[in-house]
């Protein structure tokens, strides 16, 4: 029972992986593929974490998996800025 | 350690299918690597690929039964950043 | 299992080709210590590809202390290429800025080449 | 079935890394070329993972993304052209293709004929059943700090030799753009993480996968993320301190090497008993010494201040040179 439920978070979070990828390649510019980029990040990983977490036994192993999500999303948040802002500022130079 | 038996080995498939699926969505985002244009799209590309590869790291460590990758995993999540850190300080002052 | 191990010996031997047909033809520095690396990695992998031992069994850890070593100096290595190669761009640029001093004032560029020689 | 989905896996792995491979190798520019490359060694860290070497994942999760990654881009700095122009004659070009074919036929034989032929001695028999006397109960940290610890001491000498190099050569990278208060922000709370995390590496290397490569690795990603926040931050090492640091992780390891042969009449032969403690010892000061090494390649020359009389790094260089 909770096998399967698992499953179905891990897969919930493989539909959120694929799109972001798909949106990376598929959309216009810089902006909008890290806005795609995000999602893939924030919420797949999130359902592929919430899926390893029932699966997974051991109480230190669930703790980990949750830094590593927590991880995970303060270091997008922070690199999609940071990657954004180089991107702005290059495209306002070349103006 | 995961409830023996049949289960475990249909459990196992479906983890396994998982990790195709989500070397399937490293591949769409390494499109946006290999096309480019900018330095940052391609950024964003290898930002897929840690995340991505975080989320496999700890789908192998439920399949391979090494609770080692979690650790692997975490320090993906961390020195994610510090890769981004160095991308937007290595741009050039003469430019 | 021996087909996991054939698949990614193959693949070591692969990058392995790759990185030293790069190496050959590449004259910048930096493009050529990345293809080494990618030699390096393939290197690795055969190692690697020749411990595992299956799913269920478990892998030789001597290649992998091997292997460990091998990163981290392979890390150290580049860092000194790198080094070694600023070393250069920077005697070029100062023989090209010596080059433009000769032509302007003669006496002051005399020292500047000499010295580049011995090193 | 879950044999062909690992055929599957192992599949697609292997065919991204050699896509990446050669995508890196044929660029024609600089920073896509290093961009790939860091995705390769994000890649080859899910290989290590995908091939039970959890120790190598590690390592190259840490140098592969953090810190090669790092060395590299601020590399590219210091090259005036970013274009890669191939200019060899058509005749070389062929000739280094067929050459590189012919060794790749004969490698591709020697490696199926290798995997096929029988067993011999395996190695990995001999570390299970000496594992219990060796101190620890991870077999990689065995091999590396008992059973071959002569390749380990020798491998600590082989890194201070190259920051030695580029300690001696000190050509300093060209200075980085100015940090903003963001990334300063983020640097903050992020290196008392990566401090951590490498201490926990460290201790946690006696029985698990872990150890002093990668917790000296991983203390090296933390200070170069230091140094890129605040470049100038260097200026304030105390490098009494740090020359210190640099070697003694040697010098611990051929002391107590040296303490061993007076007791077990064999340099570096541990006494069962004490080996747990002693290869925890020699770990500490060789994190301490790698990270200190790491750093300073990538800082790529001495820190101000580093010669007593400090009378300007290039002038003494010179002079040195030209004795």
């Amino acid at each position: 029972m909770i096998d399967s439920l698992a499953v179905l978070a891990v897969f919930f979070g493989l539909f959120f992986f694929l799109s972001g990828s798909i949106g990376l390649l598929r959309l216009p510019d810089v902006f909008s593929r890290l806005h795609a980029l995000a999602k893939a990040d924030n919420i797949g990983l999130a359902f592929v974490a919430l899926g390893v977490i029932l699966l997974e036994p051991g109480l230190l192993n669930d703790i980990k998996v949750v830094i590593i999500w927590l991880l995970v999303m303060a270091a997008s948040a922070v690199s999609s800025h940071l990657v954004a802002r180089r991107a702005l500022r290059k495209e306002r130079d070349d103006d | 350690m995961i409830s023996a038996g049949a289960a475990s080995s249909i459990l196992t498939i479906a983890l396994l299918s998982a990790v195709i699926v989500l070397l399937l969505s490293l591949f769409i985002g390494l499109i946006r690597a290999w096309l480019g244009p900018s330095v940052e799209d391609r950024f964003s590309a290898v930002l897929l690929i840690g995340t991505g590869g975080v989320a496999i790291l700890m789908i192998l460590a439920i399949v391979l039964q090494i609770s080692a990758l979690y650790d692997v995993a975490l320090v993906l999540a961390l020195l994610a950043v510090v890769g981004t850190v160095a991308l937007i300080q290595s741009e050039r002052t003469h430019d | 299992m021996i087909s996991t191990q054939l698949l990614y010996a193959l693949a070591g031997v692969g990058l392995f080709a790759i990185g030293l047909r790069a190496t050959l033809l590449h004259h910048l520095l930096l493009p050529r210590l990345l293809a080494l690396n990618v030699c390096g990695a393939g290197v690795f992998l055969i190692f690697i590809a020749i411990a595992y031992a299956g799913i269920e069994g478990m892998p030789d850890p001597v290649p992998h202390a091997l292997v460990l070593t091998g990163i981290v100096v392979a890390v150290s290595a580049t860092a000194m290429a790198l080094a070694l190669g600023r070393r250069l761009e920077n005697i070029k640029s100062d023989a090209i800025k010596s080059e433009a001093t000769k032509s302007e004032t003669l006496k002051s560029a005399a020292v500047k080449p000499e010295a580049m020689n011995d090193e | 079935m879950i044999e062909i989905l690992w055929f599957m896996v192992d599949v697609m792995l292997v065919l991204l890394l050699l896509a990446l491979a050669w995508t890196t190798c044929s660029s024609r520019d600089v920073m896509r070329a290093v961009t790939l490359f860091i995705a390769m060694g994000l890649l080859l860290a899910i290989i290590w993972a995908r091939l039970k070497a959890p120790d190598l994942a590690l390592a190259e999760a840490i140098i592969g993304a953090g810190i090669s990654g790092a060395l590299l881009l601020s590399a590219i700095r210091d090259y005036p052209s970013t274009a890669i122009a191939v200019d060899r004659s058509p005749l070389m070009h062929s000739i280094i293709n067929t050459f590189t074919m012919a060794l790749t036929i004969v490698m591709s034989w020697a490696a199926w004929h290798g995997l096929n032929m029988s067993d011999g001695v395996r190695l990995s028999e001999q570390v299970a059943s000496q594992l219990a006397v060796s101190g620890v109960s991870n077999p990689v940290t065995a091999v590396l700090l008992n059973f071959r610890a002569y390749d380990t001491l020798l491998e600590l000498a082989v890194v201070l030799t190259a920051v030695l190099t580029v300690l001696i050569l000190n050509d300093k990278r060209a200075d980085s753009t100015a940090p903003g208060p963001l990334l300063q922000g983020m640097t903050r709370w992020l290196v008392p993480l990566l401090v951590v995390t490498s201490g926990y590496l460290l201790w946690v290397g006696a029985h698990a996968p872990g150890g002093a490569f990668q917790a000296g690795a991983m203390l090296a990603a933390a200070m170069i993320l230091l140094q890129l926040a605040y470049p100038s931050i260097h200026q304030g090492f105390n490098l009494y301190l740090l020359k210190i640091l640099l070697v003694i992780g040697i010098f611990i390891f051929v002391l107590t090497g040296l303490w061993m042969m007076s007791v077990n009449d064999d340099f570096l032969a541990f006494s069962p008993a004490h080996a747990g403690t002693l290869i925890l010892v020699i770990e500490t000061a060789a994190t301490i010494s790698i990270a200190a090494a790491l750093t300073l390649a990538y800082i790529g020359g001495r820190p101000t201040g580093w010669e007593a009389d400090n009378h300007g790094n290039r002038a003494m260089t010179e002079k040195g040179g030209a004795e």
